[in-house]
């Protein structure tokens, strides 16, 4: 079980900020590839990768990172602060 | 060092001149305020900041740190709001205390470029005629680049 | 724009502040802030910064008005001090105004690396154990180098 | 007749802020040779012209700038505000 965050246009696309995923894959690109094939809104927001970004545990990581032992992943557009 | 995440406005001359008054030791201070831009009645009628709680305060406490160390900075503080402001509205400010002016003024450019593309914060333009999430520069991607490969 | 020498102190809070909020156009202020260091005990009693007054006015206003054109500011403000001061009291101040922060932080700089070397100011420095004015220093001759042979 | 001016460390070597000067120099430098003539505390003042400053009517110039039509001769070391 992980809990998966989304923010801005990805939020909105999913159309939820959060939810808790049963999953037992090894990346987050693997966990990508199972959130695509739920639903379109999942689709939609997943179809480019290079306009996402992802942190593993509050960490901006690579879609390649592993999932052992994280508690929590966020997927967001590229941020815009200051 | 200090690092506040707040949805509250802040009044920046208070807390550039709170800030400047700390550090007898430290001959420059910097400062920079991001401001919500007027753009007359057909532009902006607000901004809205989303922000990840939790990661957004240790994504700032790095790179406050990483300042301090790099600039060997007597000091320096990053503010930033998250949620809806309007025109005219201080979103941010950050400022830099150091001994001389070089390592303040640099250490606060480096704080504003780490800012822009590595702290999850993201503004969305609420205008007359529609909202839109604000695209990320590549100019600002670049300006971080001048920061890598140097340490 | 705004120039203004004077001798006596100012609040650079308040400076800030009031120079912040006249600006609704500009998304991007960037101050400094230079202030006699206190080097504790054994070190500085107080500072005297002599000036050429007529000629300073005049060079400010050159200064300032250069650095408006260069970077497209919104605004610009510079106030310096001359006379007595001691520790921990602000020296001067500038601050910019501009659409984007690359030329905020630009026109501080460079407004910085003129006043430095090209504003007649002459700072002399009152220890316990005698008076001495400070040098020119050839970084600061460097630094003015890096806005020349650009335009 | 032309207003003569000392800031810093050359006005206390020399003894005074200003004084007014009768002279038909025709450059800056011609004006240095006549003042270093007079005393020795202005042969001190203008020892090493490197490490000097000067405007023509509040205008830094150099030391060969003609003095024709200038009312105001001002000499000072490198500048240090900021």
């Amino acid at each position: 079980m992980i809990e998966v965050l989304y923010f801005a246009w990805v939020r909105e696309r999913i159309g939820l900020p959060r939810e808790t995923v049963d999953t037992n894959a090894a990346t987050v690109a693997d966990l990508v590839i199972e959130l695509k094939a739920r639903e379109d809104r999942y689709a939609a927001a997943f179809t480019d990768l290079s306009a996402l970004r992802v942190a593993v545990d509050q960490k901006l990581a690579d879609f390649d990172a592993p999932l052992a032992g994280a508690r929590e992943i966020a997927f967001f557009p590229p941020m815009t602060g200051g | 060092m200090q690092v506040r995440v707040q949805a509250a406005p802040f009044d920046f001359g208070a807390e550039a001149g709170a800030f400047a008054q700390g550090h007898t030791t430290a001959g420059a201070i910097v400062t920079f305020c991001g401001v919500v831009r007027d753009d007359g009645p057909a532009g902006l009628e607000r901004m809205e900041i989303e922000h990840y709680p939790g990661m957004t305060e240790r994504a700032l406490e790095q790179i406050a740190t990483q300042a301090m160390d790099r600039f060997a900075l007597d000091d320096c503080l990053i503010l930033h709001r998250h949620g809806p402001m309007r025109p005219g509205e201080t979103i941010m400010m950050v400022a830099t205390a150091a001994r001389h002016r070089a390592a303040a003024f640099a250490a606060a450019e480096f704080l504003m470029d780490y800012l822009k593309s590595r702290a999850p914060f993201w503004k969305k333009e609420i205008a007359r005629d529609g909202a839109s999430w604000v695209a990320a520069k590549d100019q600002d991607e670049a300006a971080l680049a001048r920061w890598t490969g140097e340490d």
